[in-house]
């Protein structure tokens, strides 16, 4: 796609465009060089499916081992994955109106979900996010769905939190949002969950990434902590998540 | 079809694979059917409640992964409640592992889970002993005779003492769990190790040191099987670095009488179908009726060294 | 340019890159400038001549190999006559290795090769003590106390005791090495693995059993370096998996002075050289002007099991 | 080649063709794939060098993973190699006719003497044994090289023992040979050891094969014994060899 994504679309002979939902993940067992030996298999969002039933698509950050071997994967060659893993988004058929807050390689995770809002006819308001208007990725994202843009920079300010709050406060003010979604920020996650406490009509949700093992529910290296009521506990990003309620995530402490 | 069943002591099992603790849960239904598996080991639970460690709580190394993840447990009660029922629904043996910080909650929790729905239980002996400064309890055969001991006291249910191959004198820690009364040892646990992020240079794990697991500890599993095997008369179950049905074979030939499958679950969690496969598919390439024949059959010609000496001092 | 140099004891060394014992010989000046290396660290000798193991002497694993070749030797004299000149040739200071069989004979054996072109003396007290059963020196406390005040009692060159990552009171064996006069550790040696052919059940290495090095073992050789150097004040060498100038610095980090290239070399002789000049862009890319000033500054944030488990309990 | 041997050519910068004798070899860094990960380099004779300085070949025979990896290595890709490793051949000036015995994939070890007596106008007996005649691979051994050839099979007898031991008496006896030559089998080896005591004016060479770390001569894993005018030594296959005399070999225990 440009230097820092790449873009990757596997055929399988099981209906997993079929299977697979907005939100739900992959694990990836990434190929092994002579100079590369990723060893755990890598979670990785689904981008896209279809238009056969046996394709599926990924939209990548190079950043290590891993993701650097994916990205020698050659035309033609086969990988193993293993999925689809985890939840998803909810959109529930009495939904009018969607925002969805995208930074970075975030904006993978909820492509599937536009295009499944724009298919039931929702309306969607779009903010993303990024470093400068070369990075955004803004056709990527959209994939030919309709819905209202707005572009925030890190080169010009807008993408502060103050830019932004107001922005989304703006937003959400001027039209009723039943659903706010999010991905690939802590900090955009952080201040949606402070702004929607003026919002209790409205719901949100945010797709998170922890370190995983299994991938599966297994073995219990991906917990982060949430409140469910007032009540505190460890869920499984890979299992309960990794699509998690905005207002139910504790996100006071950061652990590395 | 080779006749793939194995004994471990008194216990029958349909195949020698099963799962290593804390690789395995119930969400494995999903990818495995789990009546075709020789038995289903829990995860470790502790009767005291706790978190587990900080995250990040994974790694990976060269040909293996590195993990701080601890005993997350919410008690005993919860347990037996809400996790064990998913378990014992299977026409399959199901084994809990117990760990605990001090000999009389571990022999007494051993106690509280000799359930009759329970086949065997798992004393995970290769965790921290707060009366022992948080050494593991197998590390020196002193303090495993003195909790396996209390352990057998307390249960008439098959039980295995799960060692750690952190304990240099193995033959010894094996010795002392055979004596004090287990009825199989797991060789074994994770090896302890740490990881450094050089650009950061914080600890790759939360918890600073973590266990190695994976293929980079087979022939460290495989050494000490045999030093087990050569030390005690009770079954060995082989545990470290199994990936496939060949590795599952070296650890038979080794002394193993079964094995246990953790981390290679997680890049193919249908790994362990496979490995039964492959087992049959070994036997009946190698002509082997039983797969229970193997084990300790490593060819070792204890002539050889001398033939080698005498040999070599024929050289200037 | 960043400052390579680093001191061990009061030993200066020019960058922190040597060569592990035994996987080094003069050969390799066809395959690097032997005057760029901080020190050559020639094959262990012992005073007895010896022969060696029989043969297949290596067999490889993932991400590593094990070894047992053993220590054939010619004896001191020859050593000292038809080995020892071609390494003392560069500008660059030696360390002989020697391996005995009793705590006499090593003291003997490392008093004989005190001599003026050596710089250093290193002692494998990893291989076996005869008067133990054939366990080695650095196995326990007690007989690294031994061996060690034996050693230091005979010589005033500087002195390094390499340990084996096979003891597992690893903190304990250090300190008694450092409290009997070590002027510095190598850590570690090989760890004692086994392997055996599925399809003739023979073990692949004649010796039955030998040294896992490679990768495979760099996580475990970190966490004990980094446990060496929390229990000790003397500079520890640090030696095991590593083959890039990332390892090196992982190394470093966890708390040593300076580190030994084994295995890496076998497959690319030049590999040295290049974590040589890794260092040194390393050190370039994050602002570090001396390599000295890693030694031990990985960032262990010591209030983060407190954090964490304040943060956990809020968890029914 | 055939479903058992492959044939590899590698170009590199350097002057391969001019720096390489005949039984040197090059220690290899085979592929790493995910199913294959052989992490020792693994020794490798010289079949052919050349045309190009820079070209050399290698004919090998699929028996564990590092040459399955190999096999996968695809036209056009890349591998790391170490070498010239090792002796040589000797083949002095005053030499006449030889006399090369090669079973397998020891042909390959062999095929650049053939190439080199060639050109020396050296007269060249050639003894070639295969299980049946489909596995000889005649043209591959002598690539055009005029020799008197033999070939004897282990599915008509004509390999056995007795009668390659006849064959070659034969051979010696009707025209005087300078050196015999062999690579490939330790019963032709033996028997020839045999043969030679009563051909004393004949020299005869032998590669040998052992399991290798370093390949350079620096870890020692590779001896052999040999007896030197009765002075019994071990011997580094990757340093003092892989060639050497056939007399001076010890073969009576085989250690696995
Ligand atoms: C549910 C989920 C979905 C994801 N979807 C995408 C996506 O669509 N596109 C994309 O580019 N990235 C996605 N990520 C992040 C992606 O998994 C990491 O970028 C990738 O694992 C990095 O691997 P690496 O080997 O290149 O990096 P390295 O830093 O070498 O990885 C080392 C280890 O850390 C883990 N790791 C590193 N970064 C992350 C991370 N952010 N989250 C979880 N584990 C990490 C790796 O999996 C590996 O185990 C997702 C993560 C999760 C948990
Ligand atoms: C000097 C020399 C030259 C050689 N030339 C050729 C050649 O031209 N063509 C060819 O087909 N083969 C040749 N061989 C043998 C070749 O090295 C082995 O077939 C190859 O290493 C097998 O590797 P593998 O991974 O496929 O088998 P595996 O059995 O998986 O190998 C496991 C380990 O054993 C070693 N090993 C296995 N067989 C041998 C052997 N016969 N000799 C030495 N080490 C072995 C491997 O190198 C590796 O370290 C030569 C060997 C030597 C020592
Ligand atoms: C993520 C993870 C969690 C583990 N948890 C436990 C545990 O709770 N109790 C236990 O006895 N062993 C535990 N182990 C150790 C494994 O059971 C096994 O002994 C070890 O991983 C070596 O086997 P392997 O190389 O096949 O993974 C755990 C290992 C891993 C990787
Ligand atoms: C082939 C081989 C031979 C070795 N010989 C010796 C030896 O003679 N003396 C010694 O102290 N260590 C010896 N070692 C151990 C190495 O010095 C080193 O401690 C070990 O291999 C771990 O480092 P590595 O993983 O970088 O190889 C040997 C290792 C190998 C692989
Ligand atoms: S990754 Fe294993 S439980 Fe989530
Ligand atoms: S292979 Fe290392 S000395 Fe020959």
């Amino acid at each position: 796609m440009n230097d820092r994504y790449k873009y990757l679309r596997l055929a399988a002979d099981a209906d997993l465009a079929g299977a697979t939902r907005p939100g739900q993940f992959y694990q990836l067992r990434c190929p092994t060089t002579n100079d590369l030996q990723p060893f755990l298999l890598r979670p990785m969002s689904v981008y896209g499916v279809g238009p056969e039933s046996g394709t599926i698509e990924f939209l990548y950050n190079v950043t290590g081992a891993g993701t650097l071997a994916l990205s020698t994967l050659e035309v033609g060659s086969g990988i193993d994955i293993v999925g689809p893993l985890g939840n998803t988004f909810v959109l529930e058929s009495s939904v009018r109106r969607i925002m969805v807050v995208a930074r970075g390689v975030g904006l993978a995770t909820m492509a599937p979900l536009l295009q499944l809002a724009a298919k039931s006819g929702i309306g969607i308001t779009a903010i993303m996010s990024a470093r400068a208007p070369k990075d955004l990725m803004r056709d990527e994202f959209l994939r030919d769905v309709d819905a209202d843009v707005h572009c925030v920079y890190d080169s010009d300010g807008s993408s502060s939190v103050e830019a932004m709050e107001a922005l989304v406060r703006h937003l959400l003010d001027s039209r009723n949002h039943d659903v706010v979604y999010t991905c690939g920020s802590h900090r955009i996650l952080m201040l949606l969950q402070r702004l929607l406490e003026n919002y209790p009509q409205t719901r949100g949700e945010v797709a998170m990434e922890q370190r995983m093992a299994c991938g599966m529910g297994v073995c219990l290296s991906c917990v982060r902590l949430f409140d469910k009521d007032g009540d505190k506990q460890f869920l499984r990003v890979c299992r309960e998540g990794p699509v998690f309620p905005i207002r139910e995530v504790v996100g006071e402490v950061e652990f590395g | 079809m080779a006749n793939l069943a194995v004994r471990v002591g008194e216990f029958c099992l349909r195949n020698p694979v099963m799962p290593a603790s804390g690789c395995f849960a119930i969400e494995y239904a999903e990818a495995l059917d789990l009546n075709n598996l020789g038995a289903l080991v829990i995860k470790s639970v502790s009767p005291k409640s706790r978190a587990g460690n900080p995250t990040p709580r994974v790694t990976e190394a060269y040909s293996g992964m590195l993990n701080s993840i601890g005993i997350p447990s919410k008690g005993l009660d919860y347990y037996r409640r809400e996790v064990l029922p998913a378990y014992t629904r299977y026409d399959t043996p199901v084994v809990v592992s117990i760990s605990a910080d001090t000999v009389d909650e571990f022999a007494d929790a051993v106690a509280e889970m000799s359930l009759p729905e329970v086949a065997v239980i798992e004393a995970n002996i290769s965790c921290p002993n707060l009366e022992a400064d948080g050494m593991a309890f197998a590390m020196t055969p002193e303090t495993t005779y003195k909790v396996v001991t209390a352990i057998r006291r307390k249960t008439n249910h098959p039980f295995w003492a799960k060692l750690t191959p952190n304990a240099s004198p193995i033959a010894a820690v094996a010795k002392a769990a055979e004596e004090a009364g287990a009825d199989a040892l797991v060789m074994g646990n994770t090896v302890l190790g740490m990881s450094i992020d050089v650009r950061t240079r914080k600890p790759k794990l939360g918890n600073v040191m973590g266990g190695l697991s994976g293929p980079a500890i087979k022939p460290i599993a495989v050494r000490m099987v045999h030093q087990c095997y050569r030390s005690v008369r009770i079954p060995i179950i082989g545990c470290g670095g199994i990936s496939s049905a060949d590795d599952a074979v070296e650890f038979l030939l080794a002394g193993a009488s079964a094995v246990q499958v953790g981390t290679a679950s997680f890049l193919d969690p249908g790994v362990m179908q496979k490995i039964i496969d492959g087992l049959d598919a070994y036997c009946r390439e190698m002509g082997v009726e039983n797969v229970r024949d193997l084990t300790g059959q490593v060819e070792i010609d204890r002539q050889l060294s001398d033939r080698w000496l005498r040999f070599a001092q024929q050289s200037g």
